[in-house]
């Protein structure tokens, strides 16, 4: 019987393998995925969801606002570079008319 | 003595589901919202739907986890009929049938006796996987230690401390009060276990199954021995004693002089200084000898009781035994009567 | 019927607040809590949270250093135009003065 | 064989203590770990984690990113000041040579 149980239990690991899966190994908790399926944790409208001290929802928003500033810095980054070059060609062209 | 409790709340015990199995492959779970419970978890489990307690935890072993499978994966797993745990709260600290200790072959312990004395070290399963009442509070229940959880407690405010922190709520509930610290048995005649006035409250919970009621003994005249909860056929011997008795040799004696006889095979035997019966001084006690017959053969307990008298006639001086009486129980009632 | 008197006293308190849940949801694995309630990842002083390769304290850092980096970058991009903008400032006024 | 099973249990239970744990907090759901044991999400390549309606490797992507806009920014914020000194500088020049 224990190569029954064997048997079953490659059966069943040979499934789970497709499946998603939480898992405790050697004291790690582990979230597991290997196909197309995926692990979602939902909470409902008021509560959170955090990782050690941190909230989730306050670190997504700041790499959001970090996305946001770097997009602002990227073109100003181009406009000036722009405005300053158009001020020194109309001062080298009133250079040049002297 | 070391007592040590016996249910589990694994996810792998069978009996702790209400179809006495464990959830299918593909089954939805479900476990009580309003009982904390922490469950031990050590094989790996397909499931369609498990709602969780609202307070609980679920203690992953080693391999042990959870894998999402959709209703319908086994055909003999119905999605509409969810695996139910059973009620964690069900399992109380005062019923005997929930305890084991280490008896030597051919002993065995009063129902009174089989829930820790007094004196005894609690010892429970240390996977942590357990959940206790502690009984209706009428009185505090008194022993000397309680290992759980790694841990072994002796003195009152670390076991009080325990019990009130999250750990200790997951594993004791109920009304009762548990308190530890009291001596180990001195005396080399043994000592009083100290539920007389529990029992009631024993027995209630040992009879439960059985609607509160014995079971008809097999036998007329049947006996009640002290600390026990039902009559049982066989006999019981008497020993008043002086210092000199050491119960722990008295039952080496029984064993390798008596038991270990072809014809005493069939009988269980539980020695113990109990209050003594007449009670005509309420610090009396006596050493009690149950000899229960457990077979279909009568007659053999009354023939060893008849030979532990007989003995402590002869041995009396060295065994420390001033007097031996007893008494036995009647004639086999047929089973139709 | 203790079973029924189980999943009777189950239903009750389901009404009251509802019990987190672990679900399949077309093979994939969700956890579920209600309302208000929150899902929550704790480790010991010495464990880690880690997204495949990442370890997430060392994601919140970069997160935070980045949020620093940008606030350097925007002080820069204030301060660089106005220095320049001085400077050919003074240019034009040099060559008005010609 | 008692005492054999017990010693075995007695073994399993130092391990225990190291258990994870799925817990439920009135209705909060934590997982756990103890000491130095982790938390661990792993995808394949096509499993997602989602944790409400972020998907955690878009999030860790996004950090990276983050960061490496930041560093071409920091760049840029050295080079431009240094090629538009150089022009003003031959500006200087060119006003002096006058």
């Amino acid at each position: 019987e224990a190569g029954e149980l064997e048997q079953k239990q490659q059966k069943r690991s040979t499934d789970d393998l497709q499946q998603p899966r939480i898992a405790s190994e050697r004291g790690n908790l582990v979230f597991l995925t290997s196909s197309a399926q995926n692990i979602e944790f939902r909470t409902g409208p008021l509560g959170k969801i955090k990782l050690n001290d941190e909230d989730l929802s306050d670190c997504v928003h700041q790499i959001q606002k970090n996305k946001d500033d770097i997009i602002v810095l990227k073109r100003s980054a181009v406009d000036l570079p722009q405005n300053i070059s158009n001020q020194i060609h109309q001062l080298n062209s009133t250079l040049v008319d002297l | 003595a070391y007592k040590f409790w016996v249910p589990n709340t694994g996810f792998d015990t069978p009996a702790n589901w209400n179809q006495n199995r464990t959830p299918c492959v593909g089954g939805a779970v479900q476990f009580p919202a309003d009982k904390m419970v922490s469950v031990l978890v050590q094989e790996s489990h397909a499931i369609s739907d498990m709602l969780l307690p609202l307070d609980g935890e679920l203690a992953l072993a080693s391999g042990a986890g959870f894998s999402a499978a959709d209703p319908g994966s086994d055909p003999d797993c119905s999605p509409d009929a969810p695996a139910l745990f059973r009620n964690p709260d069900r399992f109380s600290w005062l019923d005997p049938r929930l305890w084991r200790s280490e008896e030597a072959r051919g002993f065995f312990s009063v129902d009174a006796e089989r829930v820790p004395c007094r004196h005894d070290d609690v010892v429970f399963p240390p996977d942590g996987a357990f959940r206790v009442g502690l009984g209706p509070g009428a009185r505090p229940l008194r022993v000397r230690s309680v290992s759980a959880l790694g841990q072994t407690f002796v003195r009152d405010e670390d076991l009080a401390a325990f019990l009130a922190s999250r750990s200790g709520r997951l594993h004791f509930h109920g009304p009762g009060a548990l308190s530890v610290g009291s001596e180990a048995c001195a005396d080399r005649s043994g000592c009083v276990c100290g539920h007389a006035e529990a029992l009631p409250w024993l027995c209630a919970a040992l009879l439960q199954p059985l609607g509160g009621r014995c079971p008809q003994a097999a036998c007329r005249d049947a006996l009640r021995p002290e600390g026990q909860c039902c009559d049982l056929c066989g006999a019981i011997v008497s020993l008043t004693h002086s210092a000199a008795f050491d119960l722990q040799r008295y039952r080496a004696r029984l064993r390798d002089a008596f038991l270990a006889l072809p014809q005493y095979q069939e009988l269980q035997v539980a020695v113990s200084r109990v209050p003594r019966r007449s009670r005509l001084r309420q610090a009396d006690t006596e050493i009690q000898v149950v000899l229960a017959e457990s077979g279909l053969e009568t007659g053999v307990a009354g023939r060893l009781a008849r030979a532990l008298v007989a003995d402590a006639a002869e041995h009396g001086e060295a065994l420390g035994v001033l007097s031996a009486t007893l008494r036995e129980s009647g004639a086999p009632v047929r089973g139709d009567s």
